[in-house]
């Protein structure tokens, strides 16, 4: 075999020429393997933001609440009475479809660093996840991996998982989404920044230990170096330790009460260098790291390694040397490795030395704030059309209890109770409404708040209309806080994209970020942070456009909240919103028709705002007896659910008003809540409804679901056998 | 027959199972313990044959370990 | 990990142990402190002396990370050595979740632990029958009273051999049992497997005792139940009526 | 020197692991495969030594193994 020609280092790590040569004009010299290792990783997507960063300085991020927005570890947003909560969403999609249990894992232990990196005590975490139809077993074992994995480590953390969503769908079958979310609590005087402050200041590297974990890429530095065989000694995928975070977390906390933090920061992607980078930037000062002080756990590791390593739970601190002892103690209590490792400086350059020698000098500057960016020439995909689809595009359905059942028992659609259970969702005694419902609610120990959180995503809907289908993602977030009574807050936000070199999948970004942007805007729920995932393709085929949507509420008194339980007998079902159900982009297009196409309806976001007001009113006066978006399975899944999670029977008689009935009862648009009154109070609320139109579509009655469309019944079923379909479907699937 | 399956973890990959053993042996009172290495040992029978190490191979492969970040080693016993 | 709350001879004294792993040691001293007659402090799993305490409580969680085997390495911490000493001189000593987990590894309640039947974590609320009503821990329950408590655990299969666990039905150290909501005991109403549907058991002497389910989950009425006020009222009025 | 520890679920305890394992892999095209057993496999390092043996014996019994419901193995390999 010949030799293949050598590619320059730099390619190998994935810069570019001019990328390269951008380093160069930064450092004023060509950088040696160290500082190139170092620089590769700044500036690659993951941590440069190459793609993204030109379109989300557009995004909103500012609201009287937010005491924090994008820049730190995470978001920090105010709920009164001194009290603050940090959030933040992140994806962990390649290393879950590589190993879902780890990948999954680690994805949790990442994000839960993030928020008590900021000072706050985790308190929820959520999951968005996405795979391929699970009519396929590598499918199965990826869902059944991932949910392992979250559980394993949430669960040991003592974090309730107590949210998320899971959809399946072809696009996903090569990338899964592995989304992750965790909700903090602070105290407004004690968040903590990554600010490095101080020259003179020490440097604490605390955790486990450092391995050659998440090398990856560089790895080829050492090939380069060596030509050895080191190559199988680097393994890509990493193990979690969720009992070293959990010690982790606590004596962060503890060393946060007692007041011993310049400022903290987690160890994430490219590890040290981007922690000390990374504050040190934001402090406007320089970092000079000792690698040989570094704790490891493999013999012969390089600097370049030591400095990108990925190892997980690790966390850096910031401290004054007169608290050194102190900071080294509350390690050694909680059994935790602690060493110091660097000092701040006024250098404004991150310095490498091993022991006395200086092995690398970059600018902080260069390194954190001046990776390249790119715009990329947009191309509209031609799936992407104008119009929707005509109303009798499809065959109307013959049996419209079938399709109810059909829609009921989708993956998609039915009960995620066998994922729920695996979650230690209880723990922290918090939780005011269990899992299963719009939104979940956790009451604020020692005070009368509540908080709602969700997380959203429509990757189907924003395929066929990414500007649309993030607006979409926003508002129909915002309404499940409103519908437990919520205001809604504020987002952090997840974006799962292909790659964007490609003029279709960057089209399909910028729509989304502006049209998440518009809502944003419109809603009053400024975006506090975040994250981008691009890649998401294999063998040329890119997943849905996914922007997923991580949104908070409050709710002044959580006694008030009310959940989308049908509750009594002869209650008025009403149907609140004036939007029009389309077939386009609906799990009754695909399920039934087994078409994804045509274009989603448009959100009306003033509309918007008044009928959710409308809602959280109805729910804090003590009217509103239930309260139930319309999403996925159109107003009969809407309806449905409610019935299954009440116990009682539903008799629905709605108009169509020229709209078939099968998209009148199945279609999807955003903008419909489906709620229940008490008989006596039906007419004043429709009266009060103002602008939004309400409309009476029903009584809560007996033990079975009727639905009939100008006087004609089109399905009807006991409600236990609807619960059956939806209660038992995805156990069904996954235990075959 | 009989296989013996050993499961351990890839060199290299953290065991913080291991790692917590050994950080908890010395309150035991025992000293200078290290590497301490997590894995499983699973025992099984299986039809003897001339595809019985084929089979313990694959099965090992697709489901007693983790190829990713294990190792196994097995060998068989007749009875 | 504050100080201790405030607490007088009047009170009854329960103390939390912390391991590093503990993750329900906030949720039980939070609702030890809920009852006007009790107060909680925390015992850190490295103290040697367990001083000013009527009941010691070893709370849920993953104690050290549950790696081994759930509740192997917390059995050797400096404070188990205290808690026997504390539990053979007659002291209350509970086991919740984990604590439970622990009881059992130290020889303090009979028997083992074993994964749940499907291998999976579950939480969930289920029903569980008070089978004695006469002892510390559930005097403020009726006999065969169904109440609903959730469990959330990995390894909750409770195992122990023929001859253990004919004592345990002889002398009535079994206090709850898994059950369906009309109270009868069946195989489907076992969430993990357990061994007689067990879910808790109290030693020969009566003085220590274990349990799966999570009492200090249900005993506020904003999340989610009450069912598990009883259990501490039952420790709160022994310890009172001892001191009389 | 190194030790090898092997902890099998004792003879006759239920042993969930195994059992599903063993239904399981019928599916996966294994025929035949019965008294699946699953347990550990530890390896560790300790200082060479007379008292070798019996420390290993010790932490076995203390820790490694609960004699409850597992039985216990292991060799000293020397290096
Ligand atoms: N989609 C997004 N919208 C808004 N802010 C974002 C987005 N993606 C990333 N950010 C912000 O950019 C910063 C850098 O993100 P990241 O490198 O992921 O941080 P970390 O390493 O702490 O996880 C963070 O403050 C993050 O909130
Ligand atoms: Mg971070």
């Amino acid at each position: 075999m010949s030799e293949p020609a050598q590619k320059p280092a730099y390619e190998l790590l994935g810069l570019k020429k001019k990328e390269y040569d951008g380093i160069c004009d930064a450092m004023g010299r060509e950088p040696n393997y160290v500082e190139l290792a170092v620089f590769s990783l700044m500036w690659s997507e993951h941590c440069g933001y190459k793609h993204s960063r030109p379109l989300l300085k557009h995004l909103p991020t500012e609201g009287e609440r937010i005491l924090q927005g994008p820049g730190e570890n995470a978001g920090v947003i105010d709920i009164g009475e001194g009290r603050a909560i940090a959030m933040k969403i992140e994806s962990h999609n390649h290393p879950s479809a590589i190993e879902p249990f780890q990948g999954a894992a680690t994805g949790i232990g990442g994000i839960v660093r993030d928020i008590f990196a900021m000072g706050a005590r985790p308190i929820a975490n959520l999951d968005p996840l996405h795979f391929g139809s699970l009519d396929k077993a590598r499918q199965r074992f990826l869902l059944e991996g991932v949910v392992e994995g979250i559980a394993a480590y949430g669960n040991c953390m003592g974090i309730p998982t107590i949210g998320g969503e899971i959809h399946f769908e072809d696009p996903y079958e090569g990338n899964c989404l592995v989304n992750v979310m965790c909700v903090g609590m602070v105290e407004n005087d004690k968040i903590l920044r990554a600010r490095a402050e101080g020259p003179g200041n020490l440097v604490v590297l605390f955790g486990s230990t450092t391995g050659r974990d998440g090398i990856g890429g560089a790895s080829i530095l050492a090939s380069a170096e060596f030509d050895e065989s080191a190559e199988e000694k680097r393994p890509t995928v990493q193990v979690g330790d969720p009992f070293t975070e959990k010690k982790l977390l606590e004596a962060s906390l503890e060393m946060r009460d007692k007041g011993l933090l310049v400022a903290l920061q987690d160890l994430g992607a490219a590890g040290i260098s981007s922690s000390s980078s990374e504050m040190a930037s934001k402090g406007g000062v320089g970092i000079d790291i000792d690698i040989s002080r570094v704790p490891l756990r493999e013999q012969g590791m390089e600097p370049f390694e030591i400095m990108i390593s990925e190892s997980q739970e690790r966390m850096l601190a910031v401290v004054t040397p007169e608290n050194e002892q102190a900071v080294l103690d509350t390690c050694a209590k909680w059994d935790l490795d602690a060493t110091v490792v660097g000092k701040v400086t006024d250098t404004r350059r991150l310095r490498v030395f091993d022991g006395d020698e200086l092995i690398g000098d970059m600018p902080v500057t260069a390194l954190v704030d001046e990776a390249p960016t790119y715009v990329v020439d947009t191309v509209r995909p031609a799936h992407e059309v104008d119009e929707p689809l005509a109303g009798d595009h499809y065959p109307e359905p013959k049996d419209y209890s079938e399709v109810l059942t059909a829609l009921l028992a989708s993956p998609n659609i039915c009960s995620k109770r066998w994922v729920y259970e695996q979650y230690d969702h209880m723990v922290q005694t918090n939780n005011a409404l269990w899992p299963g419902g719009a939104a979940a609610v956790l009451r604020i120990k020692g005070s009368d708040t509540g908080i709602a959180v969700t997380t959203d995503g429509n990757g189907r809907h924003c395929y066929l209309d990414p500007r649309r289908g993030a607006r979409a993602v926003v508002a129909e977030a915002a309404r499940n806080i409103s519908c437990v009574g919520a205001e809604p807050v504020a987002i952090t936000n997840c974006l799962n994209f292909g790659n964007p070199e490609k003029g279709e999948i960057y089209h399909q970004f910028r729509e989304a970020v502006e049209g998440m942007g518009e809502a944003c805007e419109a809603l009053g729920t400024p975006v506090t942070g975040g994250n981008v995932s691009f890649y998401n393709e294999s063998f040329g085929q890119a997943i849905y456009p996914n922007p997923v949507v991580g949104m908070m509420g409050i709710v002044d008194d959580v006694r008030l909240i009310q959940d989308h339980s049908f509750k009594d007998e002869g209650d008025v079902i009403l149907l609140l919103g004036g939007a029009r159900p389309a077939v386009d982009g609906s799990e009754y297009q695909l399920v039934v028709h087994g078409e994804v196409a045509g274009r989603i309806p448009d959100v009306d976001l003033e509309m918007e705002k008044q009928l959710q007001k409308l809602v959280r009113a109805g729910i804090l006066e003590g009217k509103i007896k239930s309260a139930h978006d319309v999403s996925s399975g159109g107003i009969a899944c809407c309806v449905a659910e409610a019935a299954i999670a009440g116990g009682a029977g539903a008799d629905i008689e709605l108009e169509t008003d020229g709209l078939r009935p099968d998209l009148l009862l199945f279609g999807e648009a955003p903008g419909l809540i489906v709620v229940t009154v008490a008989g006596a109070d039906a007419d004043a609320f429709i009266a009060a409804a103002g602008d939004v139109p309400a409309q009476r579509i029903g009584r809560v009655a007996g033990g079975a679901l009727r639905f009939r469309a100008d006087g004609e019944e089109l399905a009807s079923m006991p409600v236990a056998d609807a619960a059956g379909a939806w209660g038992s479907a995805l156990e069904k699937i996954l235990e075959h | 027959m009989k296989a013996k399956v050993y499961i351990t973890p890839k060199a290299g990959i953290l065991d913080p199972q291991g790692v917590t053993i050994e950080r908890s042996l010395p309150a035991l009172g025992f000293e200078g313990v290290h590497n301490v290495r997590v894995g499983k040992y699973i025992e099984l029978e299986l039809p003897a044959g001339d595809g019985a190490a084929e089979a313990v191979d694959q099965m090992c492969q697709k489901l007693l370990a983790n190829p990713i970040i294990e190792d196994f080693e097995f060998e068989l016993v007749p009875e | 990990m504050a100080a201790s709350s405030q607490t007088s001879v009047e009170t009854v004294r329960f103390g939390v142990v912390v391991f590093p792993g503990s993750n329900c040691d906030a949720d039980s001293y939070d609702m030890v402190n809920t009852f006007p007659g009790a107060g909680a402090r925390y015992l850190w799993h490295k103290d040697t002396v367990i001083e000013d305490v009527d009941c010691v409580f070893l709370p849920g969680g993953f104690s050290y990370g549950d790696y081994l085997r759930c509740g192997a390495i917390a059995r050797f911490s400096p404070i188990m050595a205290a808690v026997r000493d504390f539990a053979a001189a007659g002291g209350l000593v509970i086991g919740i979740c984990n604590g439970f987990q622990i009881l059992l590894e130290a020889g303090l309640l009979p028997g083992a632990m074993h994964q749940n039947e499907g291998l999976k974590f579950i939480c969930k609320l289920v029903s569980l029958r008070v089978e004695n009503a006469g002892t510390p821990f559930t005097s403020a329950y009726e006999k065969h009273q169904v109440v609903k408590i959730p469990v959330a655990h990995h390894e909750g299969n409770y195992f122990i051999d023929d001859e253990g666990m004919a004592a345990l039905e002889a002398n009535g150290q079994i206090l709850f049992r898994y059950c369906d909501d009309d109270g009868e005991v069946t195989a489907a109403a076992n969430p993990n497997g357990s061994l007689g549907s067990i879910a808790g058991i109290c030693n020969a002497e009566g003085n220590v005792f274990g349990m799966m389910p999570h009492p200090e989950r249900v005993s506020d009425a904003i999340v989610g139940g009450t069912d598990g006020r009883a259990f501490f009222q039952s420790i709160i009025d022994s310890v009172l009526e001892g001191r009389e």
